[in-house]
């Protein structure tokens, strides 16, 4: 064996030295051929001011290109957040499923909204939907030249946009980038339903709705706000997603919680509410710190260029401050009313405020976010105790943070409306006074709550005839975990109680 | 005094907890244990190799009561337990030599 | 039922054409509102070169604060590895409450730093401490205008600085990017006293003291180095808060130590150390992956500018460099003094190195950066040892990594000091010899450590005098999860031992 | 008591108000120094037109050096993601040996890259292998200036590349950032080989394995392809690595896995196939998400330059499609095959999708993109069957994943080559066919395979012979955490199982 | 043979163990377990809904003694375990039939 | 009927009861213990103090047989639970008053 071993390294040795000096000889008379990364064009162009102008076009491109990817890479990292909170504040016995749930609606989302999600939702088309452009981003772009209004975002560029996905031409990005931005937030309104449906719904059920939600329902309400629909272009505004995202997401959610009814043994025939704690804290915990970095992306990234840096910051200051009142104010609460400062609650209450400020953040000061943040911390308490009290079984909180906050920023941003902020930071003022805000985005609220909630219902109903919602009442005693996926989570530790 | 071990199924501890309550048993020491028996285990599937988990979660209850309660104790045990499915479990009955609170070093029934 | 559906299934279907036709008609003729989130102003300026300037310019700006913004997201991202790895090394009982404690801190933290740490770090004043624009960042300013010395760090900006916050005027990014890079530094020294005083702590009294510590005594030390005071202009150089943060953060935590007292259990009568395990290795390993990822915006970050690159990416390889080598030194040491590589030990070293090089990283060569490291993870091996002899309890080995390694990390500025480097990439040099830098830097150390151990030990005890800062011993026997929240971190899980 | 604490606090109070007034006095003459990050000169150069492009072309290195670093962090946070999935699949008893490996293995690779492995893979030298500059970087080198050919990727630079490490003199940033970069990517490739071999491995064994293959054979077949050598200049591509990173740690990790043998208990006497379950899905699946976020470094910072921002959004694209429709080929794969949706088949299918997407990323159309993924996804699943079948074990499907679909992706590249993209994207054009381009990446999978899998065999085997590769049997049942560490992973829960 | 099964609080483990060290019992095994008796489990609170723990973790040792030892045993467990405080547990003592130990086959009080 | 109580090494679990199977039965409930004998524990270092976890992990057998099968059974334990090294363990034996299966609540030895 030995010999063996000797002779093989000795032809190895040997083999490496004779390739080294035949190496040597043959020394490739090419260069190393160069990963010319910047589509710069290689021939240098004749007008050398034109030139210089493009190359500075190019780097502004660049710039913004980097902040949209970086951007987009922390909403995609929302996905670790919300896998481990919703997995976090259920039982181990499920923990594979809700998993398994989170990690691949995210696939899903990606294949259908470019399949079609994309073209529905900014393809040129009526005030209701997109209609150009539909497949697979097939339709004409130029990106990143940019629409005859929004030259300034990029005063070095000479080419105007073309195109069909004229709502988005306002940033200076190339297509496929606008595209993965997009993406991501897309698969975020997926992953709020996953939590509220958690612990009894079945796998497959859960992954149809999911394709059709991304595929069909959230572009189009996007469409109407983002996407040149009636709502954006009637003074509507959402600047990165409370009711784009959240509420929608809560709104679907909402749907699947009623068709599905309570885990069992949440409700007693006594009326009472049987808490069923969490599994894991520190994923829960882990799970909203992520979210809270990725909300850094979901809000400043929304500019979806990083103009000066003023707006990216004013923008940021505000979601980090949100958050910060949002805890405090769930922490208050809960020490309050509920006798001890309740981990879930701080949580909870953390990405309250962070849903709250989503749609207000670049329209209103700093000091407005904090009172938004905080307000949404308190809203946020009473609504997990409203919920249990009319015995919508919600096991994360989905419902009290996405629905009820995603509406309540929406309205906060009418509230606190600053029309300079509106014209600064977001570039989007309506010049409308406070109360004619409100009143427009109490509009906004209430037609895509309707279009989704009916929506929702439908689906899932057509999917509960179909092939049915919810597992069997065994499968949910053992656990989905092992019915769904044959598997466990935790196999070397004990479980406690037969829960 | 005897001890009474019963095997449950582990949703049912509840119940037998309190309908041991309702005849006046408030002590008893619970642990979690794996059965195996008639009921089968169930086939898991990882990576692509099936193996089967042959110990079922069960619930240990033990309670030593006196001989008077016995016959209660035990009733009460298995209406509470029983679902009438397979996995139901057993009731084994010892006896107790002794028994003895560590706290006023009291013995036998006044123990318990 | 049925008939219900798909009476409301038909309803909907035939609203959504109807609506899709309305919306056909009613095309909105206002363009969609453009997000100009670059406020670079609409109205074409008159003299084209003066306009390249200024879009130049705002390039220029844009680039600085994506990188500040990006670099502050990652420091703020190192909450979730003090979380991580302050839970995981304590035991599972108290793991809710140290969530808890480092997730709230940072909340808190954004409050003290906004209302009023930021004034006494930044605003003008003695050198003592700030005195202009104290509470809400309410000063005079124009960022991102820079000061009269610091032009060449925006060639293309033509306003010079105006404002209170002169000291932070060398940093070409708006107040709002500037606000929140510091205030995630803040957060760092707060959430430094965590683990010290961990599974024994009042969560009202921790509250107190980081509101307190990050409204007063941060800023005030702060000042003195990096906000104008007199430390900084006497040549002292802590480039990234060796000192400001991680010591200072270590000296707070040192004196709440002493006045806490050990842990039930933790050392026996006859003198004998009883290691306490902690709960979840997973935890703590990738909290240490955290901060190591999060110290890269920690050095690399604190140029708070991306300049022509070189700065960056030296601090980035050295910040690096300690990491690996205070890994391998802790390694190595643990293997020889201790007989096995105990994970825990070594995952302090990297922590120690990364402490270490945080003073020093734009100060010295890369060799150096080595080296100091390699010392750092030794010296926290004989840190840990040493303050297990004397009997303070330190659950984390917070002590060791940021009190000692603070200190070394200040110190070995000055011994390996290089005037090349600290004039390339720092932009700092004193021109002092190595011997010089060294006693100025010991100084620094000896001030900060005096003023902040002796303010701490005072708000320390004035604390435990008004509400007491130890839970009862059957309170720690228990687990402070339940006496304190009410919660378990792992319910589904059996635990074992009475620990 | 009492009157000790006023008496102090009274002390400092009135120390803190002297300094102040002193400070006030003694303030500084001196203006606090400044961070000047941005290594401009402070003299301004005289001819403005030439300072201008200078300031500018500051500008495209700064950015390009931001874009590089940030990918870079996001290709170091891939050891996270590594050391969670590997812990996560391998049991309770095994996973403080699992995290340390991990852990360490990026510290010892920072240090052997650095030593030698940069040398021998960019210095200048023969086809086989770098000859200059070999060791700490030494050579001369005046980066971020830019070759001859490569002058576009930064048009406003006026310097021309002179120095020994001319392969990658293609890239405007400076040199630490390359070699930062250029980090990452060897410590993955050694990180790969520790899920392979976990369970079983010497600890102390594994470190040597490691620092050899980063120090020697990584950076040679490494030269082999983007150092200058011969398989890159005869056409062979590999944009990001599947076959430099991947499938070298997976040849690696093969000769290892055959020299250890199979762990105790996987293969029963009647060929049956013992399942052994992972201990943490939660931390397998969080591993999972960090990776899939990781390779946005990975693939699209393979660019080393932000370009005008087109290449990276199609690359970023690619290879998050590649990831999902790998998820989704593993999820049918599995239901098929398996009957249900396995977990830890659907991860392993997104990293197969990631592993395949690394090489042709910046080669071909998005749509292809999704195709090569899908079948990585199947492909993996099978891969898994197969190593069992043949009684392998290899408890993280690191072969599945990074060998077998390192060498898929690498001749997807061919099967799919696009020339347009290919000058478009990766700027490395090489105008053959399908099929000769399919024929040229099937020799250099070739070449690579033999070198490295018989290289590892005999360093493998020397190791052997010298201290042995495998803990004792003893040890194995027992765990590696007690054996090779003596801490315990999980202390405060009950374990199950004997196993 | 006599089996001695004490029920204690957990954090006086080491102190019985060590206690019955101290009188020549160096074999006896141990379980985690959940006891329910006069000491009532505690409050706690989860998003808002309270709800009682009303088994609290315990320590079961398992010793098997000859029966020249026992009262000795059963005198050292009490007097380590007892606190004076509600909760400190119980101490049941059974007939034990045969032990045997496998490594050697040895029966009867040798193989305890 | 007769109790059988097997303190075996975990790893031994699945041939033990493999060895029951053989001789027909096939009903017994398993925990997990920890064992403290003549088998020392492991030293463990953690942050540089050592310190003995003095109890190792156990799997305890619990089986409740009819008189007749006694033997038979408690050679198959020992036979299939012995390795001769330290630290195999015990089987003790204990009589059972009666055993009731809580499904049918039959009752004697058509219950176990
Ligand atoms: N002979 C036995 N000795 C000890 N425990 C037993 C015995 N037989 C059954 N058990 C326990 O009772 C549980 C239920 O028994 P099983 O045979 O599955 O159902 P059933 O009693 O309804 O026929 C088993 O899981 C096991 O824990
Ligand atoms: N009748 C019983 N049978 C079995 N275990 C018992 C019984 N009574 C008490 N125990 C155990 O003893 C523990 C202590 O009993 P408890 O009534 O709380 O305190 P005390 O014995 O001091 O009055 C309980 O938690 C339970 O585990
Ligand atoms: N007297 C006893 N009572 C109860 N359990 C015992 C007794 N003696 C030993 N055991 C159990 O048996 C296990 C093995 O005993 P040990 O003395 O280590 O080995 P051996 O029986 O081979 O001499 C112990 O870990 C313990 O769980």
């Amino acid at each position: 064996m030995k010999r063996l071993i000797t002779l093989i390294t000795l032809g190895w040795v040997m083999a490496t030295g004779a390739l080294c000096l035949a190496a040597e000889e043959a020394k490739p008379d090419i260069a190393p051929a160069a990963t010319a990364a910047a589509a710069t064009a290689a021939a240098a162009p004749v007008d050398p001011a034109k030139a210089m102008l493009e190359n500075t076009s190019n780097l502004r491109v660049g710039l913004d290109t980097v902040w949209v990817l970086v951007t987009a890479m922390l909403v995609f990292w929302m996905n670790a957040g919300f896998a481990l909170v919703e997995s976090g504040l259920c039982r181990a016995k499920n923990c594979v499923n809700i998993l398994t749930k989170n990690f691949i609606v995210f696939a899903a989302s990606t294949i259908s909204f470019w399949v079609l999600g994309w073209g529905l939702m900014f393809g040129d088309g009526s005030g209701f939907m997109g209609q150009s452009g539909l497949w697979f981003l097939g339709g004409a772009d130029n990106s990143p030249a940019l629409g005859k209004d929004y030259l300034s975002m990029n005063p070095f560029s000479t080419t105007e946009y073309a195109g069909v996905y004229s709502a988005i031409n306002w940033t200076p990005v190339p297509l496929w980038a606008k595209f993965f931005f997009q993406l991501v937030f897309a698969g975020t309104a997926a992953t709020i339903v996953s939590g509220a449906v958690a612990e009894r719904i079945k796998f497959s059920s859960f992954l149809v709705f999911s394709f059709l939600l991304v595929a069909f329902m959230y572009p189009i309400t996007g469409h109407w706000i983002w996407g040149g629909g009636f709502l954006g272009s009637h003074n509507f505004r959402d600047f990165a997603g409370s009711t784009v995202v959240h509420s929608v997401g809560g709104w679907a959610a909402l749907a699947g919680v009623l068709v599905l009814g309570p885990r069992l043994g949440k409700f007693g025939k006594d009326g009472k509410v049987h808490p069923i704690p969490g599994h894991n804290m520190t994923s829960a915990a882990l799970g909203v710190l992520i979210l809270w970095l990725g909300w850094f992306g979901f809000n400043p990234g929304s500019t979806m260029a990083a103009g000066n840096g003023s707006a990216i910051a004013h923008i940021l200051v505000n979601t980090n401050m949100a958050a910060a009142t949002g805890s405090l104010g769930a922490l208050i609460a809960a020490w309050l009313l509920l006798k001890k400062p309740d981990l879930s609650m701080i949580l909870n209450g953390c990405l309250a405020g962070l849903v709250a400020i989503t749609a207000p953040c670049a329209f209103v000061s700093i000091t407005n976010g904090a009172i938004i943040g905080f307000i949404a911390g308190i809203v946020v308490v009473l609504a997990v105790l409203f919920f249990d009290k009319i015995r919508v079984d919600d096991p994360v909180g989905a419902l009290s943070v996405h629905l009820v906050n995603g509406v309540w920023g929406t309205l906060a941003l009418g509230l606190f409306y600053d029309n300079q902020i509106a014209t600064d930071v977001a570039g989007l003022a309506t010049k409308l006074s406070r109360a004619e805000q409100f009143m427009v985005q109490l509009k906004g609220v209430f037609w895509v709550g309707l279009y989704t909630f009916v929506g929702a219902l439908i689906i899932w109903y057509l999917i509960k005839l179909a092939v049915g919602v919810r597992v069997t009442p065994e499968e949910e005693i053992e656990g989905l975990d092992i019915g769904e996926h044959g598997n466990e989570a935790y196999p070397n530790f004990q479980s406690v109680g037969g829960k | 005094m005897k001890k009474i071990e019963a095997i449950i199924k582990p949703f049912k501890l509840e119940e037998v907890k309190d309908a041991l309550g309702d005849i006046g048993i408030e002590g008893m020491t619970v642990s979690e244990v794996k059965g195996f028996g008639r009921q089968k285990g169930h086939t898991e599937i990882y990576r692509g190799s099936e193996y089967t988990v042959d110990f079922l979660p069960k619930i240990k209850i033990e309670t030593v009561v006196g001989d008077s309660q016995l016959e209660a104790a035990v009733a009460a045990i298995i209406k509470a337990a029983k679902t009438g499915k397979i996995g139901d479990g057993k009731v084994f009955i010892y006896t107790v030599d002794e028994a003895i609170r560590i706290r006023t070093e009291e013995k036998g029934n006044s123990a318990v």
